[in-house]
């Protein structure tokens, strides 16, 4: 990114009414830095570099470390209607080049959000998308309604990776039927751009995407953790308290990049690649099999400034490439 | 003010069996306080892939020492650092131990407060930095410093130095008394004063010293350990249960409060905050 | 293992009359070791560990690093009616904790193995499982027919991460269904053991597994690789021949602990555990959330040696923990 | 005979800013032939995962000699080693660089025949054991060495030692020849003689070898290099495409073979076996 970025997180908060203040844009379009920005599901991202939900708090705890306004869009850690307590710890165990957790979901609740997460997002230059989630078709629509209204939310990613606890405690996510009749409720219930999250836990992830398409999501990321399990062989217990937890981590990219792939060639939907990205080479490989932006998930943990390094790693890809935008990029692996 | 650093290792030396000193450089560092701690890696290595915490162990003129035992993957590489090798720091992190004089539970004119440090094993990290602060405010403190054998009380000469008054138990009874070291804390709170009890090591040793000083009506602060991933309150993944619903943790509505979060809220709690029957 | 398990295979290869020759059993039972045999699907196995098909050859490429005779049983590359091409290289490539291979069951076919492979395999003293695939109903009952008659195979394990291509090229493995059909017809063509191994791409393995029981499975083996993908930010290019590949090693283990474990809640059927085992913590683990046995995979190119080190491991946990069999074991997860 | 072994390793140098070589012992090591190859692990690590395929560059008093190209994590990792520091080796795998006078393509009463050794940067390692083994039944030697620059040209020197003939090429003309090693192989089979091509480097470089040889008529053997798992024939992840159906390949059916399996039908093939189509 050119140097006019600026640094501090303080210094460089935006006033409301502009989104993209004149010399951040004069800087990127002067300087002879790539363009990095892309437009996904009608939001205008300054560069495709996104935090994942769940992995990034709600923005503020990775402030002390990093210039959020550097990134293309910050993603909350999923929010429900009511506030959430999450599963019994421990909550995480490290796996081979992975990490299972069981938060259990955890978190403030949409409305807590809006009056006191938001605000400290919303001095930011950056997008603020939405993750949520809920136990019902209802509740998810409530979600969706809340945050319709609230002010500074670029977008709703929707997690639906959730259990449905009016159809048997099936995840919505696991079956096209359940997961066209939630998006298209809550396509219903906000005119924000909407997200659809999907899990990788199925047979065929090209159906859900199908199913989510249809009822009318404007782009979909990709992918949600993987099912798994840990078990000490000393204790002879589970090493989550919840038993069974998500798996997060370079473990997983090859599983990622692949349905990645998969939803590229048979949806056409803009994509958000997702899982075990570590590296800007990572963020490249996703973009080659179809994804027009990433997320960066466990990366967080590892490295605090992970996203910002990856960003800077894909300008440097896209000038030594000579790639002129990101689009030139997108699914264009040769196969 | 916490930050993110790639810091040299000054010396990393093996004190007993299964304890190392990490002396790290660490310039600019701003002051710690007792409790913190910070999370560290081998700069360049994702594997182990999460980053590992670590309390400070003592202030060093351009950095800080860690003390830290060899339990699995992480500490056992670090024991192969040498001098001149990085590492990646995020801290310092984490709330600390109060000063007894302005914790709620001093009552007035307490000069006279007597701190007792229990520490079992390897939980004698963040007592040092507690030990040089000094008599707070005029309060004395005392260290019952337990272990499975003599080889499990790291760092006891720093503390001889110190000139803390020092009562040592140890299971096998290789030195001091033998037993447990909660043992030593009924039998130091059953002298007439004026106590506040902070603790750290293993789990079933806090809860039961969280037990001693509640049935003695002394407050009590523990330092807690769990399992975590980003030490900056982002994962939510170093719950614990607490007891009492009107506490408001990491994010939490007043309303319904179940876990706070070890590594923001923490690592240091009041005692009577844990529900110690989910431990 | 006692000491008195011969060392060399030349010298302890079998009679083909006496498959558990008495010296051997003496060893066992006099010298204080613990007792690791186990039944699996009417087998009886002189300890849990098995070597995964396709990661171990036919057996003799491994003859030179270990004694064949103290694994309790060897399962071979995945066998066809007429002999296999596999799939244009690159076949193989790491990744994070793991590998990808898309081999595509490369093989001899199942008579060159009757006449070339397995009499090798027959002069030791360990069970011959045989791993085998078809790409329809028909092929699969005629590999099993071959293999019902051959003289040495202890039984079968049935791999149904298969295309079906008088179905849509649909795996047989992902639908309740079709894995119904092929495994009730293949049940029907032989009279031996027969183990049915599960693909962990689907999203109710439990589905899966019920419908394998139904049809007349003796055991189930799993997990099969995970589907995945890996690309080179460089060239552009997928790094694999197929573009697509099976994901094995310790990256994949969470997933493959957590579906044994729900399977072994769902269903009532020795299990085989498979997925990242590299030590015997992991054995043992795999048989805490409940398999009778285990398979070693990846783990034989890291270290030729690993199934026997981890054989070696397991007897020492069962000593150290005086665990008097197997079946004490599996499936004792404290939950 | 093959074996797996955990040996020290006895020295690592930097020769080149890219080239290192590394000296393991390796007790009762028997003979190895030009060609063979080992599998190399660092002692309990098991990232990366897979071991990592090595040419036998010299063999030792009691042991050999690894001559590498830093290219990725492996190799980059490998570069630490210190004396001391143990390493997993399998091996000698493969096949090997076929004496001329006992291969196929010798005619009559060849003493005279001439070895024509073609190395890309790296492929120069099979070519010192064979230089070794000298003047092979009367047969004479040339080496055609390639690289990019001066720098990599690794193994020169030792060449210089051996009394070969040496041709230099190297692309960006810093010594020898400015050019590709394939244009001094068309200069030499254009002189009169006998002549036996054997050829290690990057893939296209053996390409270009075979057609030339090819073409000239003349006999061509290539060491292929392939990403392998296991080394020894049991996953069959190394496989190459090879041209004629008639040839046997790992536990093939002679009715259709498309696929030979590099660790163990190779790393040596007959140029003319290979589909270099598809490669
Ligand atoms: C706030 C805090 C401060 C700490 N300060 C110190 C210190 O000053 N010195 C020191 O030696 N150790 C300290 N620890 C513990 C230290 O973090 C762990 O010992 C270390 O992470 C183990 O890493 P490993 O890779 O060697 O072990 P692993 O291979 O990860 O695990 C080995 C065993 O230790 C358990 N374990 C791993 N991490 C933790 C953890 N965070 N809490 C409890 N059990 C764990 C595992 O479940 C396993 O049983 C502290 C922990 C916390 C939370
Ligand atoms: C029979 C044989 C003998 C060899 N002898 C030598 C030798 O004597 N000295 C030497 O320096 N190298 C030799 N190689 C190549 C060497 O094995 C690879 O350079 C090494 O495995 C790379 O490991 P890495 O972890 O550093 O690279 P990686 O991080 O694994 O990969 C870096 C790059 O190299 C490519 N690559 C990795 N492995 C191979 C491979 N086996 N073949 C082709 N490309 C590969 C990858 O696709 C990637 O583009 C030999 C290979 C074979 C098959
Ligand atoms: C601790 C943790 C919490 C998570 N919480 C959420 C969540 O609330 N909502 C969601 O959609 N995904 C959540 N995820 C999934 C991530 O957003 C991401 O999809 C996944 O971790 C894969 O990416 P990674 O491999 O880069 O971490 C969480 C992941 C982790 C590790
Ligand atoms: C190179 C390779 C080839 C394989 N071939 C087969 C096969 O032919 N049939 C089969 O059922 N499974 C095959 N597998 C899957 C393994 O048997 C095993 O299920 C999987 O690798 C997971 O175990 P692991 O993680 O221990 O390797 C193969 C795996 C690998 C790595
Ligand atoms: S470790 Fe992430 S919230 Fe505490
Ligand atoms: S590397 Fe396994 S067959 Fe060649």
């Amino acid at each position: 990114m050119g140097s006019n970025i600026k640094k501090s997180a303080v210094r460089s908060q935006k006033s409301k009414t502009t989104p993209l203040t004149p010399p951040l844009q004069k800087g990127r379009a002067g300087g002879g830095a790539p363009d990095l920005s892309v437009n996904i599901a009608g939001i205008n991202l300054k560069n495709p570099v996104m935090t994942a939900s769940g992995t990034f708090g709600y923005g503020e705890e990775f402030a002390p470390y990093l210039d959020l306004n550097r990134l293309g869009a910050v993603v909350v850690k999923g929010l429900s209607l009511k506030p959430r307590q999450g599963n019994p710890p421990p909550r995480i165990v490290e796996t081979a080049a992975g990490m299972l957790n069981s938060i259990g979901l955890q978190n403030v609740g949409v409305e807590l959000f809006v009056e006191k997460k938001l605000p400290f997002l919303k001095k930011f230059d950056t997008k603020v998308i939405v993750n949520f989630f809920g136990d019902s078709i209802d509740e998810y629509c409530e979600v969706a309604k809340v945050l319709d209204s609230a002010e500074g939310v670029a977008g709703l990613e929707m997690n639906i990776s959730c259990p449905n606890k009016q159809e048997g405690w099936l995840e919505f996510g696991t079956n096209p039927a359940m997961t066209f009749k939630v998006v298209s409720a809550v396509r219903k219930s906000t005119k924000l751009p909407l997200i659809v999250k999907l899990s990788p836990n199925v047979t065929d992830i090209t159906a859900i995407a199908k199913a989510a398409k249809d009822a009318g999501a404007d782009a979909l990321s990709l992918i949600n953790t993987l099912s798994g399990m840990a078990v000490d062989a000393n204790t002879r217990r589970p090493k989550l308290g919840n038993i069974i937890g998500g798996l997060s981590g370079p473990a997983i990219k090859p599983v990622a990049l692949k349905m990645v792939w998969q939803v590229f060639k048979a949806v056409k939907l803009p994509l958000i690649g997702i899982g075990g990205i570590m590296t800007a080479e990572d963020a490249i490989e996703f973009m080659l099999v179809g994804a027009s932006a990433i997320q960066v998930g466990t990366a967080n943990f590892v490295e605090p400034q992970a996203s910002i390094k990856i960003l800077e790693g894909i300008a440097d890809y896209f000038k030594k490439n000579k790639i002129k935008s990101v689009k030139e990029l997108v699914g264009s692996l040769q196969v | 003010m916490e930050s993110n650093k790639t810091v040299e290792v000054l010396y990393n030396k093996q004190i007993l069996p299964a304890y190392y000193k990490l002396g790290i450089g660490w310039k600019g560092l701003t002051d710690i306080e007792p409790g913190q701690f910070v999370m560290l890696r081998l700069t360049g290595r994702i594997d182990p892939l999460l980053r590992r915490p670590f309390g400070v162990y003592k202030i060093l003129g351009q950095g800080i020492e860690i003390l830290y035992k060899v339990v699995g993957k992480g500490t056992r590489l670090m024991t192969g650092l040498r001098p001149g090798d990085m590492v990646d720091i995020l801290g310092p992190l984490g709330n600390s131990f109060p000063n007894p004089i302005s914790s709620p539970f001093a009552k007035e004119g307490q000069r006279g407060m007597k701190i007792i440090m229990v520490a079992g094993g390897i939980g004698i990290v963040p007592f040092y930095l507690l030990g040089v602060k000094g008599q707070w405010s005029g309060s004395r403190q005392v260290l019952l410093f337990g272990g499975m054998g003599k080889e499990d009380l790291p760092g006891l000469e720093d503390f001889k130095k110190l000139g803390i008054n020092i009562f040592i138990s140890t299971e096998d009874g290789s030195v001091g008394k033998k037993g447990l070291v909660t043992d030593l804390l009924k039998k130091e709170l059953s002298k007439k004063g004026n106590y506040i009890v902070y603790a750290c090591g293993p789990k079933g040793m806090l809860k039961e010293v969280a037990r001693i000083a509640d049935k003695a009506g002394v407050a009590c602060y523990v330092s807690l350990d769990q399992v975590m991933a980003c030490g900056m309150g982002a994962c939510l993944g170093c719950a614990v249960k607490v007891r009492e619903r009107k506490n408001v943790g990491q994010g939490f509505s007043p309303a319904n409060v179940f876990y706070k979060i070890v590594c923001k809220d923490g690592p240091v709690f009041d005692a009577k905050e844990i529900d110690w029957e989910a431990i």
